[in-house]
C-alpha cells in the first residue's frame, strides 16, 4: 500500500517539472534508437562500410534527411547507429568504473585506518589529473580504437565513485543504525551489505545516471581528437572531427551528430537531476 | 548481588585531527570511571550535554575502542576481546539509542529490522510477533517501514529488536528524550514492566532527573568525564551532597522557579579548568578546589561515594 | 603566520609532491606502454637504420627503462621536461611558451562563469520554480551537456563565418604584433603597454574560445550556487534574519550567499583544475596556441615528451587550485579557522 | 488590560503532495499588553507554526491561511503587505528560537548580524539608518543587557566560538534592536542544559519584568512554561483544547488532554506517583479525526465526540475549554 | 597587407615548423622556410623539374663519377654581409653529416667529411666513396650555413643546434623577423639579395608570413577575407567552392607524391602473391580520382609520371572482379573469410577515406577490412619489422630528387623496415638491379634498368600502385609569380619568385 504511494510520488515530482520529463522523453528516444536503429535506418548498408562516392556530400532531401557525408554514407543512418554505440559505451563505461569504484569507497568508509589513507590517496592521484588530458595521454599509448577509449575512461572515471562511496559509508557508517548492527553482533561485510550499500545507492544512481552522459561526452571528445572510434564505426565524436574539416559549406555534417550528442548527455543529465529530486529525502518536503 | 557489569578506572581520550587552522587536540571524554552494575540492578547516568554519558554507555558496550581502564561483563575481562570474540557476548548485552529515528535503517521494515539479530545468530525466527507483541505493538505494524510509524512506535521496535537477543544488559542512551512527555510515560512504563518481567539490568543514561528517579535504584552524576556522585536515587536526588548534584536540582524548572545555583556553562571538555572541574561553576568554591587534580570519588556513606573536597565527614553518619 | 599553519601548508605540499611523483610514474608508465618507437620519430621520415639507431643514443632510448625514469626524474627536479622526440625542442621551453595563453584563457573564462554564474544562480534561488529559475536549470544542464568542440563550431559558424562579427581562430591577427611581454598574459600586457588597439583585437580573438570554456564551468558554479542558495535561504539562520528585520538585498547577497559560497568556491576550484584540461578541446577548435593544442598534436604525432609535461603542468595546477581553494575556505568560513 | 493580540478562528494548512494538512484549525485566543502567556502542546501539534505566523514567516506555498484573523495592536497582520510586515517584524514583534545554533549565522560575525538587525530595524522604522559604528555601540549595550560579559570581544566572534547559554543570549539582544513589544519565544531551552535553561529563564523574566514586553513563550515542557507564564495555553493537533490560569491549569485541568499531559510528567519531588501516558499518538493531520481531534485518544469520548468539533467555551471565569464533557 | 612602401604577402598552412635547422629536419612547411632563408648550392625549380645553378654558377664530374667540383659565384653573401665562400660549403656539408639527422642519409654513405676540399675561397671538391649517379639530384637540399654565426652560438659542441632552431644564418632571399614556429613566421625581404628578383626591385615584396592556420574551415575563411593571400592543405572537396569565389585562382597540379598500400609480402595472408594481386584486382581504383574530386591520376608504374625512366607499365591491375576472383581461387583463402588490417596515419583524412573505399572494395571477395588509425611512431615501428608490420599500411612518398634511384632504392633490401619499406620486398634479382643502376654512369644504360626495375616491381604486387594526388593551393588572383614544381613537398612553395600585384 505505501509503495504505491512512492511510485506515485516519484510520479508526481517527475512530471510536475518539465526538465526531468524533457530528460525522460530524451533518454527514452536515445534508448529506443539505440534498440531499433539497424531496423529502422533507411542505409543500414552505410554502417557496414559500404560507401558511394557517387552521392558524397548531399545537402539535405528527402532521401537522405541528415545530407551525406564525404564518401556518400547516408549521415541519418549514422548518427542512429551511433546512438548506439554512445549509449553501450557511455553505460559500459559507468557500470565498470562503479564496479571498481564503490566496493573499494565503501571499504576505505567503513574500515578506516591505513587501508583508507592507501586508498584515498590513490585516488587522489587519478583524480589530481583532470580525466580528459590523462586519457588522452592513455589512447595516444594504447592506440586509438573504441575499446582503448573505454579502458582510458574508465581509468580516469572509478575514482569518483572511490571518493562518493567512501563519503556515504563515511556518513552512513556514523548512524545509529550501523551501532545498532554493530550491537546485535553483525560482522563487517554483514553491515557492509544489508546496511552500507542499499543507502548509498540513491547518489550512486545519480551520479550514474549523470555519468553516462558524461562518459558518452568523453568519448565524443576523444572522438573528436581522432582518439575514439574507428572507421567505418559510426561515432559522433569522431563524425563532428571529419565533418570540421567540411565546414562551411557542409554545415549540416557537423551539426546533426553534435546535436545528438548535445541531446543524449542532456537527456541524462535531466533524469540524474529528476532523479535525485525522487530520491533526495529532503525533497519531500514540498 | 552479583556485579553483572564492572568498569575500573574507564578512560577515553578522542583526539582530533589537525586542519588548516586547528591544531591537533584530544578531548578527554571519559577520564577514570569506576562503576559497578548488578545483576538485576537499575543504574541511572545523568549529566548535561557533553560530559561524556553516550562515550562511557559505548566503551562498556566495547563500541569504542578503549584508552584505559578495565571493562568486565558477567566477572569475565572483556577489555581486550577481539570483535570475533565479542559477538557472543554481545547478545547478552543491548544497547537503545536516543533518537529511534536514525537507529532504525529506513530501507528495512519493522519485521527485517527485529530479524535481522535473530539472522546474525541464527536464531529462530518464529518469535517475532511474540517480540512485537511483548513490546506493545500490533501485528500490522510488521510489514511497515520506519518512516510510516511515529517516535514512540519506533522506539518500541528499536526495543523489541534489543529484546530479540534475551539479553541481561540493557543500556538505554537517553531512550525518552526525543519523545514527547505522554509517549514517554508509555515507554518509561514498557520498561518498568520488562525490567520486572525478564529481570534486566539497565544502565539508563538521562538528563531528566526526575525520569531517572522514576527508573532506577541507583544514580551516578557525571561531569566532565567523570562521576562526581554516586548512591541509591532517593538519596543523591533527595539530599544531593555534591554541589553539582544541587545545582542541577535547583536548576529543574518548577512553579514558581527556584534559585539558580550554578554559574555559567559546562567548560569545554578540550581544555578542562585544573583542580576541581566543577570549580569555575561552584558557588562554594575554595581555594584548594582551584589547583591540584580533580578530588577522588570517595565512599562517604555506605553506598554513597561523592568527589567533593568539601563533603566530608561531617556529613557522614 | 602561525606554526600550526606553516606545519599544515608544509605537510599538504608535502602531500602534493609525493602525488607529483605519482603522477610522474603514471606517465611515464602511460608513455612506455605506446608501441612505437620514438627513436625513429626523432629521426625523421626518411632517416635510415644508421641515424635511428643514433637518434635513440642521443635521447637516451636505449638504456634500461629504470634509468630512463631515473633520468627523466632527475632532469624533472632541474625544471628540465626534457626533449621533444618529434621536435627535438626542449619541452620546458615549448611549456613556458603556450601555458600563458592557456593561463589567459582559463582566466578569462573563469571570470565568466563566476561572473555570470553566481549572481545567475542567486537569481534563480530567490526566484526558485520560477520561468526563470526553470530557464536558468535548462541553461545549466546544458552547459555540461554542450560538447565544447560541437559549440565552439557552432559558435565559429555563427560569429566568425556566418556574422563575420569575430575571427574564426588564433590569438591575433597576422599583422598585429603581440605586446612585449610582462606577465605573458596578451591582454593584460597589452593594457599595461597602453597599447588598445591591440587589447580590442585580442579581446575579439579570445571572447569566442573563453565563452565555449567558460560555459560547463560557468554551469556548474550556476548549479552549485543555485543550490546552496536554495538550502541556505531554507536555514533556519535565515529566518532569524527575516525575524529580525534584516534588509531582503543584504540577507540575500551577504548572509546566505556568503553561506553558499563555500561550496561554490570548492567547484570553482574543481572547475579550474578540469578547465585546464578542456582546453585541449576548446583550443584545438579555436586554434589557441596553448598547452592543451600542445598536448593533442604531440598526443597524435605518438611524441609523449610533451603530453607528459602538459599532464603534470595540469595536475600541479590542480594540485594548488585545491590547496588554494582549502586555505580560502579557512579564510571564509570561521567555524575552520580555530577551535 | 487592552488586548494587544488577538487571534480569531484562525485556520492555516500546508500542501503537499499527500494533500492538505490541516495544521492549525481555528485557533482562537488572546494576549493582554504586559501579560506573559505560555502555550504547550506534544510536538507537531502546531506550535512553531503559530508562532511563526505572527511573524509572517511561514514559507508560502506549502503554507496556505484558510481563514481568520490575527489583529495586532488592531490591525490585521494576515492582510499587511510584505513591506508593512517587514516593518514590524523585530520593531514591534520579536521572536527567539529553539536552537539557537542553527539560528546565527555561522560565517558572520555576531557584529555584523546584530548591526545589520539594528540597521535593519532603522530601515523599517522609516528613519535613519545609522552608521555602521552607531549601530556597533548599539550592539554593544544590547549585549550588555542581556548580561553579557565583555560585548566588544563577543561581538568580534562568530557564533561557533560561543557557548549555547552564550548564542541564546546573543539571540535575545538581538530580539531587543527594534525594542519590540511583543516577544514570542519558541522553545528557547530546549536545547539548553538544565542549568543553562534556568539561567536563560531568568533572563527573559527579568526583560520581560524590567523592559514591560508582553511575552509569548513556547514550550513542550509543562514545567518551563509553569514557572515562566502566569497563563497556560494548550494545544493539541492544532486546536486550543484548554486556556487558564498556570495555578488553576496545573491544579484542576479540565480537558481530558491536559490532564493526560501533567499525568505524564514525572514529578522529581513525587517519585511515588508513577507518569502515566496518553495511549495512542497524536494523529496524522492529513486527515485529522472528525468532530473533537483528541476523542481517538481520549477514554470520555462518546458519539458525540466524534461526529461534533467541541467549541471552545469559557467554562469558569478566565477558563476556556474545548470539550463536550468538561463540568466545572 | 603592407608593410611600408612593400606589400607583404600571407601564406597559410596546417603544419607548424618547430626546427629551422636545414641540416636537422624536413618537412614542407619547414622546407619552405629553410628554402627562403637559405641558399643551396644548386636549386630545383620548374615543371618538370630543372636542376640550375645557384650558390654555384658550376660543375664539373669526373668521368668515373667520384669527383664532383663546384665553382661558387662571387657576388653571393650571407645577410651579415660575409661572403659565401668555399669554406661556408665545406662547413656546412661536413655539419650536416656530423649531425646525422635531417638530410643526411642522402649522402652520408658516399660522402665522408675529410673528403670535402674548400679549394680556393670559390671552388669546392667532393670526393665521393664510390659512384652515385644521383648525388647531384640531392644537393639542391643541402643549403649552406653562415659558419661565423653558426659558431659564435655553438654551446657544449652542440653544432649550433639549440640556436639555429629558431635562428636563421643563410644567405637566401629572406631572413626570418619573428618565429613562432606553431603559429606564425614573419621574413623580411633580405635587402639586396645577392641573387636579385625576378620581378625586379619595384614590385617585390616587403616580406612574407607563413601563416599556421590548423584547420581548413577558417582557413579558408581568412582567404575569403583577405586575411590571407594564398593557402594550402585544402581538400578537393573545396575547389568547387573555392572557384566560385570571386578574386579567388585555384592552382591544381599533378604532384609527385605517390600514394601506394604496401603489403606485408613476408607475413601473414598477404605474404602470398595471389592474394595480393586479388586484392590489386578488387580495388577499385575509381574511387581514389572520385574521392580526389578527379584532382589525382592513377600510377602506371611504381614511379610517379613526371620521373626520369618513369615507364607506363602496361599490366599494372585495375579494378577486374572476375581476375581478382581468380587469383583469390589460387591463393590460401580461396573463399576469402579473412580480416586483413589497413593502417594508416592517424589524422590523415585521404587515407582514413581509400581505405572506406578498400574496404566497401573487398567485401566483393568476402574479406573484411580492420581500418585503424595510428601515429606515424607506431606504425613506422610496427612496419620496421615483417613479423608485427600490418598486412596494409597505406604510404605516401615523395621522392626528395628527381632521380628515379630515389624511388628504386625503396624496393631494395637496404630500405626494408623503414617507412617506405613496410612491404619488405624480396626479389634478390631486382636488389642487384637496383644497385648497378644506381653506380652506371651511362644514363640511356640506366634508363633501361629501371623500366626493367618497373616492370618486374609490378610482377611481384608488393603493394596497391594508387595515384599521385594533384597538389592544391588557393590563392587571390592578385599574387603573381607562382611556380609550381613537383619535387616539392605537398603544400611547399618556392616564395622567392612570387609577388602581390597592385
Ligand atoms: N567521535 C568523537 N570524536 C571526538 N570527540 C568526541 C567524539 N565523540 C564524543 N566526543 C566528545 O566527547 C565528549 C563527550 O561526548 P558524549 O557524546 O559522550 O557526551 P554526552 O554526555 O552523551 O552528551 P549528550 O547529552 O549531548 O548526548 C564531548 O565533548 C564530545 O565532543
Ligand atoms: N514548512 C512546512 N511545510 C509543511 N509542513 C509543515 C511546515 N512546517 C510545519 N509543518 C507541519 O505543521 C505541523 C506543526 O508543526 P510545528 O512545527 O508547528 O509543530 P510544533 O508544535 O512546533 O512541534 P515541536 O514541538 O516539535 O516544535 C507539523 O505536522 C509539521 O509537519
Ligand atoms: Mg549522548
Ligand atoms: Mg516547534
Amino acid at each position: 500500500m505505501i509503495l504505491p504511494r512512492r511510485l506515485r510520488l516519484a510520479i508526481f515530482l517527475l512530471t510536475r517539472s518539465f526538465a526531468s520529463m524533457l530528460g525522460i522523453v530524451l533518454v527514452t528516444v536515445i534508448l529506443g534508437l539505440a534498440l531499433l536503429g539497424p531496423v529502422i535506418v533507411p542505409y543500414p548498408d552505410h554502417v557496414a562500410g559500404g560507401i558511394d562516392l557517387a552521392n558524397k556530400l548531399q545537402s539535405p532531401s528527402a532521401a537522405h534527411w541528415f545530407g551525406t557525408d564525404e564518401v556518400g554514407h547516408d549521415i541519418l543512418t549514422r548518427v542512429i547507429i551511433g546512438a548506439r554505440l554512445s549509449l553501450l559505451v557511455g553505460i559500459g563505461i559507468t557500470l565498470a568504473a562503479a564496479a571498481i569504484g564503490v566496493p573499494l569507497g565503501i571499504l576505505a568508509g567503513l574500515v578506516g585506518g591505513p587501508v583508507r589513507e592507501a586508498i584515498m590517496r590513490l585516488t587522489d592521484l587519478f583524480l589530481s589529473v583532470p580525466g580528459l588530458v590523462l586519457a588522452i595521454a592513455l589512447v595516444a599509448a594504447l592506440g586509438p580504437g573504441i575499446v582503448n577509449a573505454m579502458i582510458a575512461l574508465i581509468l580516469v572515471w572509478w575514482p569518483g565513485y572511490v571518493r562518493l562511496a567512501d563519503s556515504k559509508a563515511l556518513s552512513i557508517r556514523a548512524e545509529p543504525y550501523i551501532e545498532a548492527a554493530r550491537v546485535a553482533g553483525a560482522p563487517t561485510f554483514r553491515i557492509l551489505w544489508r546496511h552500507v550499500l542499499p543507502n548509498s545507492l540513491s547518489p550512486l544512481i545519480v551520479k550514474m545516471s549523470m555519468d553516462v552522459g558524461q562518459a558518452i561526452l568523453a568519448v565524443a571528445s576523444l572522438g573528436f581528437l581522432g582518439l575514439g572510434a574507428k572507421p567505418p564505426t559510426p561515432e559522433w565524436g569522431a563524425m563532428i572531427s571529419i565533418a570540421r574539416g567540411y565546414l562551411p559549406e557542409w554545415w549540416w555534417y557537423a551539426v546533426y551528430p553534435g546535436a545528438f550528442i548535445y541531446a543524449a548527455v542532456l537527456g541524462f543529465n535531466l533524469l540524474g537531476d529528476g532523479l535525485r529530486d525522487i530520491l533526495d529525502p529532503r525533497s519531500h518536503r514540498g | 548481588m552479583t556485579a553483572l557489569l564492572q568498569a575500573t578506572g574507564l578512560a577515553k581520550t578522542y583526539a582530533t585531527r589537525r586542519t588548516a587552522f586547528r591544531a591537533a587536540s584530544s578531548v578527554a571524554a571519559v577520564a577514570g570511571v569506576d562503576l559497578l552494575l548488578p545483576e538485576g540492578g537499575a543504574l541511572g547516568l545523568v549529566g548535561e550535554s557533553g560530559c561524556g554519558k553516550s562515550t562511557l554507555a559505548r566503551l562498556l558496550l566495547r563500541l569504542v575502542p578503549v584508552s584505559d581502564g578495565r571493562i568486565s561483563f558477567e566477572g569475565r575481562d572483556i577489555t581486550d576481546l577481539a570483535e570475533s570474540a565479542l559477538r557472543p557476548l554481545r547478545r547478552r548485552m543491548q544497547l537503545i539509542h536516543q533518537n529511534p529515528s536514525a537507529a532504525l535503517d529506513p530501507r528495512l521494515t519493522v519485521a527485517a529490522s527485529v530479524a535481522e539479530p535473530l539472522r546474525i545468530h541464527g536464531l529462530d525466527l518464529s518469535r517475532l510477533p511474540e517480540l512485537l507483541a511483548e513490546v506493545g505493538l500490533p501485528a500490522e505494524m510488521l510489514h511497515r517501514h520506519p518512516h510510516e510509524l511515529s517516535g514512540g512506535q519506533k522506539q518500541r521496535v528499536c526495543i523489541a529488536r534489543a529484546l530479540a537477543l534475551e539479553p541481561r544488559l540493557l543500556v538505554l542512551d537517553e531512550p525518552t528524550s526525543a519523545l514527547d512527555v505522554s509517549v514517554q510515560a508509555q515507554v518509561l512504563e514498557l520498561l518498568a514492566g520488562l525490567r520486572a518481567r525478564r529481570g534486566l539490568s539497565y544502565l539508563f543514561i538521562s538528563h531528566n532527573l526526575a525520569v531517572v528517579r522514576q527508573v532506577c535504584d541507583r544514580v551516578a552524576v557525571m561531569y566532565l568525564g567523570r562521576i562526581v556522585e554516586e548512591g541509591a536515587s532517593a538519596e543523591v536526588l533527595g539530599a544531593p551532597l555534591h554541589p553539582y548534584t544541587r545545582a542541577l536540582l535547583a536548576s529543574v524548572p518548577r512553579l514558581g522557579a527556584g534559585g539558580v545555583v550554578a554559574r555559567g556553562e559546562p567548560p569545554n571538555p578540550a581544555a578542562p579548568p585544573p583542580g576541581c572541574p566543577f570549580h569555575p561553576r561552584c558557588p562554594m568554591a575554595e581555594e584548594r578546589c582551584r589547583a591540584g587534580t580533580a578530588p577522588l570519588l570517595r565512599e562517604v556513606a555506605r553506598g554513597r561515594r561523592v568527589a567533593c573536597h568539601l563533603v566530608g565527614g561531617h556529613l557522614v553518619g | 603566520m602561525d606554526r600550526g599553519l606553516t606545519l599544515y601548508l608544509a605537510r599538504r605540499i608535502g602531500l602534493a609532491g609525493l602525488m607529483l611523483f605519482g603522477l610522474i610514474c603514471l606517465t611515464f608508465v602511460i608513455s612506455n606502454v605506446a608501441p612505437s618507437d620514438p627513436a625513429a620519430l626523432a629521426a625523421g621520415p626518411d632517416a635510415g637504420r644508421s641515424q635511428i639507431e643514433q637518434a635513440r643514443r642521443e635521447y637516451g632510448l636505449d638504456k634500461p627503462l629504470p634509468e630512463q625514469f631515473l633520468r627523466y626524474v632527475g632532469d624533472l627536479a632541474q625544471g628540465e621536461f626534457g626533449r621533444s622526440i618529434a621536435t627535438g625542442r626542449s619541452v620546458g621551453t615549448d611549456l613556458l611558451r603556450y601555458l600563458p595563453a592557456t593561463l589567459e584563457l582559463c582566466i578569462l573564462a573563469m571570470l565568466i562563469g563566476v561572473l555570470v554564474g553566481v549572481p545567475l544562480g542567486v537569481l534563480s534561488a530567490v526566484l526558485k520554480d520560477g520561468p526563470i529559475d526553470h530557464v536558468t536549470r535548462i541553461f545549466a544542464v546544458s552547459g555540461i551537456a554542450m560538447p565544447p568542440f560541437w559549440f565552439g563550431l557552432l559558435l565559429q559558424l555563427a560569429f566568425a563565418t556566418g556574422l563575420g562579427w569575430l575571427p574564426t581562430s588564433g590569438r591575433l591577427s597576422v599583422m598585429t604584433l603581440p605586446p612585449d611581454p610582462i606577465t605573458g598574459l596578451m591582454l593584460v600586457d597589452a593594457v599595461l603597454r597602453g597599447q588598445w588597439d591591440v587589447f580590442r583585437e585580442g579581446l575579439s580573438y579570445i571572447i569566442l574560445p573563453a565563452i565555449v570554456l567558460s560555459f560547463p564551468c560557468l554551469a556548474s558554479i550556476l548549479r552549485v550556487n543555485r543550490g546552496e542558495m536554495v538550502e541556505t535561504l531554507r536555514a533556519d539562520y535565515i529566518t532569524a534574519a527575516r525575524a529580525h528585520g534584516v534588509t531582503p538585498w543584504r540577507m540575500i547577497c551577504v548572509h546566505a550567499l556568503r553561506n553558499a559560497m563555500l561550496p561554490t568556491l570548492a567547484i570553482i576550484g574543481l572547475r579550474w583544475g578540469w578547465m585546464m584540461s578542456s582546453t585541449v578541446l576548446v583550443e584545438t577548435v579555436f586554434d589557441w596556441p596553448g598547452i592543451g593544442l600542445y598536448a593533442v598534436s604531440s598526443a597524435i604525432a605518438g611524441d609523449f615528451k610533451p603530453v607528459m609535461g602538459v599532464t603534470l603542468i595540469v595536475g600541479l595546477n590542480f594540485m594548488i587550485a585545491s590547496l588554494i581553494v582549502d586555505l580560502l575556505y579557512g579564510v571564509l568560513d570561521p567555524r575552520l579557522r580555530e577551535g | 488590560m487592552t488586548a494587544l493580540l488577538e487571534i480569531e478562528e484562525y485556520r492555516l494548512a500546508f500542501d503537499s503532495f499527500d494533500g492538505s494538512a490541516a495544521v492549525l484549525d481555528g485557533i482562537d485566543l488572546t494576549i493582554e499588553a504586559g501579560s506573559t502567556l505560555g502555550i504547550v502542546g506534544e510536538s507537531g501539534c502546531g506550535k512553531s507554526v503559530l508562532a511563526r505566523s505572527l511573524l509572517g514567516l511561514n514559507p508560502s506555498p506549502p503554507a496556505r491561511v484558510a481563514s481568520g484573523q490575527i489583529r495586532f495592536e488592531g490591525r490585521d497582520l494576515l492582510t499587511l503587505r510584505p513591506a508593512a510586515m517587514r516593518a514590524l517584524r523585530g520593531r514591534r514583534i520579536a521572536m527567539i528560537f529553539q536552537d539557537p545554533a542553527s539560528y546565527l549565522n555561522p560565517v558572520l560575525s555576531i557584529a555584523t548580524q546584530m548591526e545589520d538587525a539594528i540597521r535593519g530595524q532603522d530601515a523599517a522604522a522609516g528613519g535613519a539608518v545609522r552608521a555602521r559604528r552607531a549601530a556597533r555601540a548599539h550592539a554593544h549595550s544590547l549585549l550588555g543587557s542581556v548580561g553579557l560579559p565583555d560585548p566588544a570581544r563577543l561581538l568580534a566572534s562568530y557564533p561557533h566560538q560561543l557557548s549555547g547559554g552564550m548564542r541564546q543570549r546573543v539571540l535575545i539582544a538581538m530580539a531587543l534592536a527594534g525594542d519590540p513589544t511583543l516577544l514570542v519565544a519558541d522553545e528557547p531551552t530546549t536545547a539548553l542544559d538544565v542549568t543553562v535553561q534556568a539561567q536563560v529563564l531568568a533572563l527573559i523574566a527579568e526583560l520581560v519584568r524590567d523592559r514591560g514586553l508582553t511575552l509569548m513563550l513556547i514550550s513542550h515542557d509543562l514545567g518551563v512554561i509553569a514557572a515562566a507564564c502566569a497563563r497556560i495555553v494548550v494545544m493539541y493537533a492544532g486546536t486550543v483544547v484548554e486556556d487558564a490560569p498556570t495555578r488553576a491549569l496545573l491544579e484542576h485541568p479540565l480537558h481530558p488532554y491536559a490532564q493526560g499531559l501533567i499525568a505524564a510528567v514525572p514529578d522529581l519531588d513525587r517519585p511515588e506517583i508513577t507518569p502515566r501516558g496518553i495511549p495512542g499518538s497524536i494523529p496524522s493531520l492529513l486527515s485529522p479525526p472528525s468532530g473533537c481531534r483528541f476523542h481517538p485518544r481520549c477514554d470520555r469520548a462518546t458519539a458525540r465526540c466524534a461526529a461534533e468539533k467541541p467549541l471552545l467555551r469559557e467554562l469558569l471565569p478566565g477558563r476556556r475549554v474545548a470539550c463536550h464533557h468538561a463540568t466545572p | 597587407e603592407r608593410d611600408g612602401a612593400k606589400k607583404v604577402m600571407v601564406f597559410s598552412g596546417n603544419q607548424a615548423v618547430p626546427v629551422l635547422d636545414p641540416h636537422m629536419r624536413y618537412d614542407w612547411s619547414t622546407r619552405m622556410i629553410q628554402q627562403s632563408v637559405y641558399d643551396g648550392l644548386l636549386k630545383y625549380v620548374g615543371s618538370p623539374p630543372q636542376i640550375v645553378p645557384w650558390l654555384a654558377e658550376s660543375y664539373d664530374t669526373s668521368p668515373d663519377g667520384l669527383t664532383y667540383t663546384f665553382h661558387l659565384a662571387a657576388n653571393a653573401k650571407f645577410h651579415d654581409g660575409s661572403p659565401v665562400d668555399a669554406e661556408a660549403v665545406r662547413f656546412s656539408f661536413e655539419r650536416a653529416l656530423k649531425m646525422n639527422a635531417g638530410i643526411a642519409w642522402m649522402l652520408k654513405d658516399f660522402l665522408k667529411p675529410e673528403k670535402i676540399v674548400a679549394v680556393d675561397a670559390r671552388t669546392v671538391r667532393f670526393t665521393l666513396e664510390a659512384a652515385f649517379s644521383p648525388f647531384i639530384s640531392y644537393v639542391p637540399w643541402w643549403y649552406i650555413v653562415n659558419p661565423a654565426l653558426v659558431k659564435a652560438n655553438e654551446v657544449d659542441g652542440d653544432l649550433g643546434r639549440k640556436w639555429m632552431t629558431e635562428n636563421g644564418a643563410g644567405s637566401g632571399p629572406f631572413k626570418l623577423r619573428r618565429f613562432d614556429g606553431n603559429a606564425l613566421i614573419h621574413l623580411d625581404t633580405a635587402p639586396g639579395y645577392w641573387k636579385g628578383w625576378p620581378m625586379g626591385e619595384e614590385k617585390r615584396l616587403g616580406g612574407v608570413i607563413y601563416r599556421i592556420i590548423r584547420e581548413s574551415a577558417p582557413r579558408k575563411a581568412a582567404l575569403q577575407r583577405r586575411e590571407v593571400d594564398i593557402i594550402t592543405n585544402i581538400t578537393p572537396d573545396d575547389i568547387g567552392q573555392l572557384e566560385r569565389l570571386p578574386g579567388v585562382k585555384i592552382e591544381n597540379h599533378p604532384g609527385f607524391t605517390t600514394f601506394g598500400i604496401k603489403f606485408n609480402t613476408k607475413e601473414g595472408p598477404t605474404a602470398d602473391v595471389n592474394l595480393r594481386k586479388a586484392i590489386a584486382y578488387a580495388f577499385d581504383y575509381d574511387s581514389l580520382i572520385t574521392i580526389h574530386n578527379g584532382a589525382a591520376t592513377l600510377m602506371t608504374s611504381p614511379f610517379p609520371a613526371s620521373m626520369a625512366g618513369h615507364i607506363d607499365v602496361p599490366n599494372i591491375p585495375r579494378k577486374d572482379l572476375a581476375k581478382a576472383r581468380e587469383y583469390l581461387s589460387r591463393s590460401a583463402y580461396p573463399n576469402g573469410g579473412i580480416e586483413l588490417e589497413y593502417v594508416h596515419v592517424q589524422g590523415l583524412e585521404d587515407p582514413r577515406r581509400i581505405g572506406l573505399a578498400l574496404l566497401d572494395s573487398l567485401r566483393a571477395l568476402n574479406i573484411s577490412v580492420n581500418i585503424v588509425g595510428q601515429p606515424w611512431t607506431t606504425m613506422v615501428s610496427r612496419g620496421s619489422k615483417p613479423d608485427t608490420a600490418p598486412n596494409m599500411t597505406s604510404i605516401y612518398v615523395t621522392p626528395v630528387g628527381t632521380d628515379p634511384d630515389t624511388v628504386a632504392y625503396q624496393y631494395h633490401r637496404e630500405s626494408w623496415g623503414l617507412y617506405y619499406g613496410m612491404s619488405h620486398y624480396d626479389n634478390p634479382e631486382v636488389w642487384q638491379m637496383i644497385s648497378t643502376a644506381r653506380a652506371e654512369t651511362d644514363t640511356a644504360r640506366r634508363m633501361a634498368l629501371y623500366a626493367e626495375i618497373q616492370r618486374r616491381i609490378v610482377d611481384d604486387q608488393p603493394e596497391i600502385f594508387g595515384m599521385v594526388a594533384n597538389r592544391l593551393w588557393s590563392m587571390r588572383d592578385y599574387v603573381k609569380g607562382f611556380a609550381f614544381s613537383p619535387v616539392r613537398f605537398t603544400g611547399e612553395v618556392d616564395l622567392y619568385p612570387m609577388w602581390i600585384e597592385g
